[in-house]
């Protein structure tokens, strides 16, 4: 066992010990004990991925690939447990790390009056783990793992105070979405391994070239090519993961859980899930132009729509997390565009930002005392001042203002995406230009209505509004720093370095794709390209946003209750997200319900078991109970019979 | 002379006479137990009768056993029509229906 | 036709005739008494057919077994079970098509069988007697105690049986007897008998 | 020597000491002492099980052939042999079934006050009766053991059962013994044809088309009823109700699998060609008990009954796994190519034993509780239970088929190896992820979560020692299978290999 082997065992294996200890011995262990156990091995984890991603992305160790153990074999195939350590993995453990001990530290003052301390930290450790296990993953199964690993923990912690009703009704959309996501995933995967016969990536990417010009009849009469039904395939589960319309539906409800879970899982780290997995499937992708424009509409679509929704929330973490859904959106356009570089880039800057985003709601809604309506906040910023800055920071990165973080990611990929040639390529590029607009004015709504405007709370809530304490804001500090420069510093690294840069060869992409390599030709290092934005239309639009915000809520209040009156039943259907929602809810919910409730009552008892076995047995009774009436009792009926009996077969005989 | 067939003929006569009493007869077992015997008698007959135009004694030797087992019968039947009667104080056989299904 | 030819024809007739009204009477008379004994005159005219038939041994059996002891028996019980005679035959009459169309279609199928049609039986036979001295009885007991040995045992058991079963079914049991319990006799004691008793007059 | 004789009795003795057992306990006395057949059942489960450990150590994973074999003459005039063996099928299913009796026997504990004894002694009988159902080299034997388990399993629902046990119990016994009986048809006219009883002078008999249909239906009834799959399944919903928790758990993790395990050992090698004939029907009933069933155990609103469902809709995975390579090995021409498919299903029997077993063990810690099974009379149990519910919830994402426990590898293996035979099966099969998460956690939801709404459930006690036990034990097993099948699988691959060359080789 070398070295590197040894880092990744521990990198993984930490959280999931810390996770085990909690969990296990949760009434034994104090609360003290909980996080220090919990906090410490993910900050191991921490800094050997931080050591681990310095060995593999700067000091030129090659890339690592092992199998760890045979995890089972069955006739000529074989799975394997293993890792794949390369400059795309060892990034994304550092992220999910980061993010996942700052939302330790976070949640050790978050949480502190909660029963369930030590179930939290067992729980977030645990995602821990499996998110590390998803991204370090050398094949399919255990990419797998890791990713219905993090669906679950995601389950229980949007289902974590189970005695609210929301929450469990939260939880189990969540997972049942994302199941139906996995769905298409676990067929993706039975397509690989039917055309490849084997889960490794290795084997797969050498063989995908080869599976281009392959066809299959899915339906009868019609010939697919194998990989964009396997990329369609293992996309629909990048939908449910990462929140794709339509199955977009599950991650506002999962706001439902505590908010550090909605900061780490459910904006950071979870739900890029799937922009990681595309990204990682990038030698399948671009053998399949029908696969990558499919990405690229749904992505576009969401990063729009999802985002004009998060206007009409007056809650503040559904807010953030519309604001989730379109910043995923972005992220999986970018995919479609064969951007991955910028899709992953944009993946990073926004677990920082949105992370940062969440983590300052939640301190908000700390001091207001779980109260998560804006319309009940108002000039806060007088309370918390650290806190309003970091959300600002949030905020700007968020609206793609430069030169923070936000704005290289998101005019990369506005970018990439104008100058791409697929088809729907002119579709999305309006998409997520109009979407710029949109963002800025969403997020800096709500951020106006909490830390601006006049103050709405009562007064017992005022008297307790203070700073949260050091754990909750220096999480806060360290994001907002990311948030702030990590575009500045990243973007030359990870989008236009010609050597591959921070993600190095773990990308493929065919080079009639690369839009990023013709943009690169007009790069002249990061504070030039956020200088010419300013004349770009993107930057306009989205200092449009802030703008247009800064009329409707601070300049004329009474104009945001003009517009819904005016257009209300564009603003109805928004408040009803497009009637997802009720669709899912009548048709699947109530309508599976229903035909289940067919199929029981009356295929099941009635025509089953009541006619066809029940009835059986009635039909013997019945027989029966006919054929009795021949045991009269009676000595001379019997031998009348006796007699017939001898008549027949007497006539019988002579016949 | 007297054919075999005269006497298959009566004997046949006979049993049917049996039978029919047993069928008419709905009020009391000693009668069916008579008419019993009277389908004994019939058969016997033919045992007889075959035995004696075919020269063979077996068929005598039959309707021998064959009274052994009426006389057993007749017997036991008796027994138990006393018993019957002991216990429900009728050997109506439109009443005996105990084992009706 | 000689004249013992038209003998035996008339004996056969004539008690076939017997046979058949006595038959008869026995299952359409209302006294089970009366239908007993038309049934012994049934086993009367039997034993001269049997006779006829050169069967004589089996025909006095048929005597002293049935008339002797079996109709014995009945008649016996007959009387002993004192049912009401009024009272029967009251259902007689609503089975007798029934009984007839039974009755006539069994005779019918059986006098078909031995129609010359099917099978003759007059062609199968050796017609003629047996030889003058020829001893029914011998003839049987020979093949009875050599060949037909071990069933004329088992027919001993079978009587046997039927004895014992006969007897243990009608056993009243102990209960009816009067016999004395000498033990419970001597157990008495006196309280068990006597009772003493104040009387009012015996104040004074 | 010692050794010798040790490989030749061990199946005897794992066969008739939970017998023998059973008759001490039986002795041991009535309601007065239930410790001492508790103890006594409890000892003989744990010898048994200790037992495997050798059993397993000595098998030879790369022998395809019959070990432990035992051969003695049982009836000599019609020619029936008491042959015992193992190989790769049985081995795994005995030693679930010596694990389960354990299990069954500790839940047991507390919570069996009535005829304490009898109830131990119907449940080692079974464990005997089992073992030998799995062991038996001998059709007749086989036959003998298949049929000799119904009878305590009858009583144990017929006694210790819930309110309608003997309408369950006389549905249960009438059901499997109808399909049962074609089956001694069709042995018997197996025997006609090969004038011998042993199981492995049917392999190699050649037998026609029309035969074989016939054979083939004969033992489908048999083995569908046991399964159970649609249309013959509406018995086990009602007996899985009424029976006590022991009975659900072993009618569950062992009785169904004797479904499957007929397919292995005797439709399959046996009727080859009327298996590939008829395996479109069988894969079509297989997805019926899937779909159909995964729905219809949504709208159940009784714990045990929606488990129930759920049993069959996985069973109807492992006939979809066994019924699978004919198209798999049609299309790909390679026999190797169909290993998985049925390694898969021997992988889903034994995974959803834990995994049912457990859920059902947990129900009946709640019943036990509660005396009532119906999912509204719940809500809340997580705050007054929380150890239950952790482990329940293990146990639940076990039968939700994720990753990382037992639930996840056989449907894993089956949906790769369909998709090698028709895509749109693996379409069909793949909607139990929806399905099965759906039923699950909706009745997980509805009874652990919310508010309590009962105030005897706030007053609940949470597990004791011995069901923590049990539990930690089934959640030890979840776990480690799922993580690291590679052992499971190495005991069955060259037996798999040998079911794979009678059933792909034709007979006609």
């Amino acid at each position: 066992m070398n070295q590197l082997q040894t880092i990744i065992y521990a990198i993984v294996l930490f959280p999931l010990l810390g996770s085990t200890i909690v969990g296990l011995w949760n009434k034994k262990i104090s609360c003290r004990g909980a996080h220090w156990v919990t906090t410490i091995g993910v900050a191991i984890s921490f800094v050997l991925s931080l050591y681990l991603c310095y060995q593999i992305v700067f000091a030129g160790v090659p890339t690592y690939n092992f199998n760890a153990y045979i995890w089972g074999g069955s006739g000529s195939y074989q799975f394997n447990i293993g890792f794949l350590l390369d400059n795309l993995s060892t990034t994304m453990l550092v992220v999910v790390n980061f993010v996942s001990l700052l939302v330790h530290i976070y949640s050790i003052g978050y949480m502190r009056e909660d029963d369930g301390y030590q179930r939290f930290f067992s729980y977030i450790s645990l995602f821990t783990f499996a998110m590390l296990m998803l991204v370090s993953a050398n094949n399919f199964l255990q990419l797998y793992f890791g990713w219905e690993g993090v669906g679950l923990v995601s389950y229980l912690l949007i289902g974590f105070w189970f005695k609210k009703e929301t929450a469990n009704f939260g939880s189990l959309k969540a997972f049942i979405v994302n199941r139906v996501g996995d769905f298409g995933f676990i067929l993706g995967i039975a397509a690989v391994f039917n055309y490849v016969g084997n889960v490794d990536y290795v084997s797969v990417f050498n063989i995908a070239p080869s599976l281009a010009t392959q066809t299959m009849t899915v339906f009868p009469h019609t010939h697919w090519s194998v990989l964009t039904v396997i990329c369609i395939l293992l996309f629909i589960g990048a939908m449910g993961k990462s929140a794709q319309m339509p199955l977009h539906v599950w991650l506002p409800e999962s706001m439902e859980g505590p908010t550090p879970i909605s900061a780490l899982i459910h904006a950071a780290t979870m739900v890029t899930a799937g922009v990681y997995m595309v990204a990682r499937m990038s030698p399948l992708y671009e053998f399949s132009e029908v696969a990558l424009s499919v990405v690229l509409i749904v992505g576009a679509t969401g990063a729009l729509f999802t985002g004009i929704l998060a206007i009409v929330q007056n809650d503040i973490k559904r807010v953030v997390a519309y604001s989730t859904l379109s910043q995923l959106g972005y992220m999986v356009a970018a995919l479609g565009v064969s951007a991955y570089a910028a899709g992953i880039f944009h993946l990073f800057t926004h677990a920082f930002f949105k992370a940062l985003l969440f983590l300052a709601a939640g301190s908000v809604i700390i001091a207001m005392h779980h109260e998560q309506d804006m319309r009940k906040m108002g000039n806060l910023r007088k309370y918390m001042p650290v806190t309003y800055v970091c959300f600002l920071i949030g905020a700007l990165a968020l609206a793609a203002i430069p030169p923070f973080a936000g704005f290289y990611s998101k005019d990369a990929i506005i970018e990439a995406i104008h100058h791409a040639l697929i088809p729907g390529a002119s579709y999305a590029y309006y998409c997520v230009l109009l979407g710029t607009f949109v963002t800025a004015f969403y997020i800096f709504r709500a951020f106006f209505l909490v830390f601006h405007t006049e103050e709405r709370m009562d007064e017992h809530t005022r008297a307790g509004l203070r700073e949260s304490t050091w754990v909750v804001w220096l999480p806060l500090v360290l994001l907002a720093i990311p948030s702030a420069i990590a575009g500045i510093f990243l973007v030359g690294t990870i989008l236009y370095s010609p050597t591959g840069g921070l993600l190095g060869t773990s990308i493929f992409i065919l080079p009639q794709n690369n839009v990023l390599a013709s943009l690169a030709i007009d790069y002249h290092g990061p504070l030039l390209l956020a200088l010419d934005s300013v004349f770009s239309l993107p930057c306009w639009l989205a200092v449009g946003g802030i703008f247009v915000a800064w009329l409707l809520y601070i300049k004329f209040p009474r104009a945001p209750a003009y517009f819904v009156e005016k257009f209300s039943l564009i603003y109805k259907v928004l408040l009803a997200k497009y009637g997802f929602d009720d669709f899912n809810q009548v048709v699947f919910a109530r309508g599976s319900l229903k035909l289940a409730k067919v199929f029981f009552e009356v295929g099941d008892v009635k025509i089953l078991d009541h006619d066809l076995v029940d009835g059986s047995g009635r039909f013997i009774a019945w027989c029966s109970a006919n054929l009795r009436k021949l045991q009269s009792g009676y000595l001379y009926h019997y031998a009348f019979a006796m007699i017939i009996g001898v008549l027949v077969l007497l006539a019988w005989l002579l016949w | 002379m007297i054919s075999l067939s005269a006497y298959l003929i009566l004997s046949a006569i006979v049993f049917g006479l049996g039978l029919a009493g047993i069928v008419i007869n709905r009020k009391n077992v000693i009668i069916l137990l008579m008419c019993v015997e009277l389908l004994l008698l019939a058969v016997n007959t033919n045992f007889v009768a075959f035995s004696h135009y075919f020269h063979d004694i077996a068929g005598q030797v039959f309707v021998f056993f064959i009274l052994t087992v009426a006389a057993a019968e007749a017997a036991i039947g008796l027994a138990i029509l006393i018993v019957l009667f002991r216990g429900r104080k009728t050997i109506d056989v439109d009443k005996l229906n105990t084992l009706k299904g | 036709m000689n004249l013992a030819q038209i003998f035996t024809d008339l004996v056969f007739f004539s008690f076939a005739a017997i046979l058949v009204g006595s038959a008869l009477m026995t299952i359409i008379s209302r006294n089970p008494v009366r239908s007993a004994l038309f049934l012994v005159l049934a086993f009367f005219a039997a034993t001269g057919l049997w006779i006829l038939l050169e069967v004589e041994f089996l025909g006095l059996i048929l005597i002293l077994v049935y008339v002797g002891a079996v109709m014995t028996l009945f008649l016996f019980v007959v009387m002993t079970l004192n049912i009401d005679v009024e009272e029967q035959r009251s259902s007689f009459v609503r089975y007798l098509p029934f009984a007839i169309v039974i009755v006539a279609m069994l005779v019918i199928l059986m006098v078909y069988v031995i129609s010359p049609g099917h099978l003759n039986p007059s062609e199968l036979t050796t017609t003629g007697g047996q030889p003058v001295n020829y001893s029914n009885t011998t003839e049987l007991g020979m093949v009875l105690y050599t060949d037909y040995a071990y069933p004329f045992e088992l027919a001993g058991i079978l009587l046997l049986v039927a004895i014992i079963a006969a007897i243990s079914l009608t056993f009243h049991g102990k209960g009816n007897n009067k016999t004395q319990n000498p033990d419970q006799q001597i157990l008495i004691r006196r309280e068990d008998r006597i009772r003493m008793v104040k009387m009012q007059g015996d104040k004074k | 020597m010692l050794n010798n004789l040790f490989n030749h009795y061990i199946l005897s003795v794992l066969i008739w000491l939970p017998m023998f057992g059973g008759a001490l306990a039986l002795a041991s006395g009535g309601d007065q002492h239930p410790n001492r057949a508790r103890l006594i059942a409890l000892i003989v489960s744990i010898i048994s099980l200790a037992l495997c450990v050798p059993l397993y150590l000595g098998f030879d994973n790369n022998s395809g052939l019959m070990q432990f074999q035992q051969h003695a003459i049982w009836i000599r005039a019609y020619d029936i042999h008491y042959s015992l063996g193992v190989d790769g099928i049985s081995l795994p299913l005995i030693m679930l079934t010596t694990f389960t009796t354990l299990l069954v026997i500790m839940a047991a504990w507390h919570h069996i006050h009535i005829r304490v004894s009898q109830y131990m002694a119907a449940f080692l009988v079974m464990q005997g009766m089992m073992v030998g159902t799995f062991a038996s080299l001998d059709s007749i034997l086989f036959y003998a053991f298949w049929e000799g388990m119904l009878i305590p399993m009858y009583l144990s629902i017929g006694i210790w059962g819930s309110t309608n046990r003997s309408y369950a119990s006389i549905k249960f016994f009438l059901y499997t013994f109808l399909g049962s009986a074609l089956m001694l048809i069709a042995l018997l006219y197996l025997h006609e044809q090969s004038n011998s009883f042993n199981i492995s002078d049917f392999y190699p008999l050649k037998l026609t088309m029309k035969q074989q249909v016939w054979i083939f239906l004969a033992f489908l009834l048999a083995f569908a009823v046991k399964l159970p799959m649609w249309p013959v399944h509406t018995w086990l919903p009602d007996a899985h109700t009424e029976a006590p928790a022991g009975g659900s758990v072993v009618l569950a993790a062992l009785m169904l699998k004797m479904g499957a395990y007929g397919f292995l050992r005797f439709s399959l090698p046996i009727t080859p060609d009327a298996s590939a004939l008829l395996d479109h029907l069988m894969i079509a009933l297989s997805l019926i008990a899937i779909v159909y069933i995964g729905l219809v155990a949504i709208a159940q609103t009784d714990m045990k009954k929606l488990i129930a469902y759920s049993s069959i809709a996985h069973m109807g995975f492992v006939a979809l796994g066994c019924f699978m390579v004919f198209d798999i090995v049609a299309n790909s021409h390679n026999l190797k190519d169909a290993y998985m498919s049925l390694e898969g299903a021997m992988v889903q029997m034994i995974s959803h034993a834990f995994s049912s077993g457990a859920m059902f063990l947990g129900v009946g810690v709640l019943v036990y509780r509660l005396h009532t099974r119906l999912i509204k009379d719940f809500g809340g149990i997580a705050t007054s239970m929380p150890y239950c519910a952790a482990f329940f919830m293990l146990f639940a994402m076990s039968n939700v088929g994720l990753p990382g426990t037992s639930g996840f590898v056989g449907e894993f293996m089956i949906i790769l190896s369909a998709i090698q035979g028709s895509f749109w099966v693996a379409v069909l099969a793949s909607t139990t992820l929806i399905l099965s998460a759906v039923y699950t956690l909706y009745m997980y939801k509805r009874v652990f979560f919310g508010v309590i709404t009962d105030p005897r459930i706030a007053k609940l006690h949470d597990i004791n020692y011995m069901e923590k036990i049990v539990f930690v034990l089934l959640a030890i097993v979840i776990i480690f299978f799922g993580v690291y099948p590679a052992p499971l699988l190495n005991m069955m691959h060259a037996t798999i290999g040998n079911v794979l060359h009678w059933s792909l080789q034709s007979k006609l």
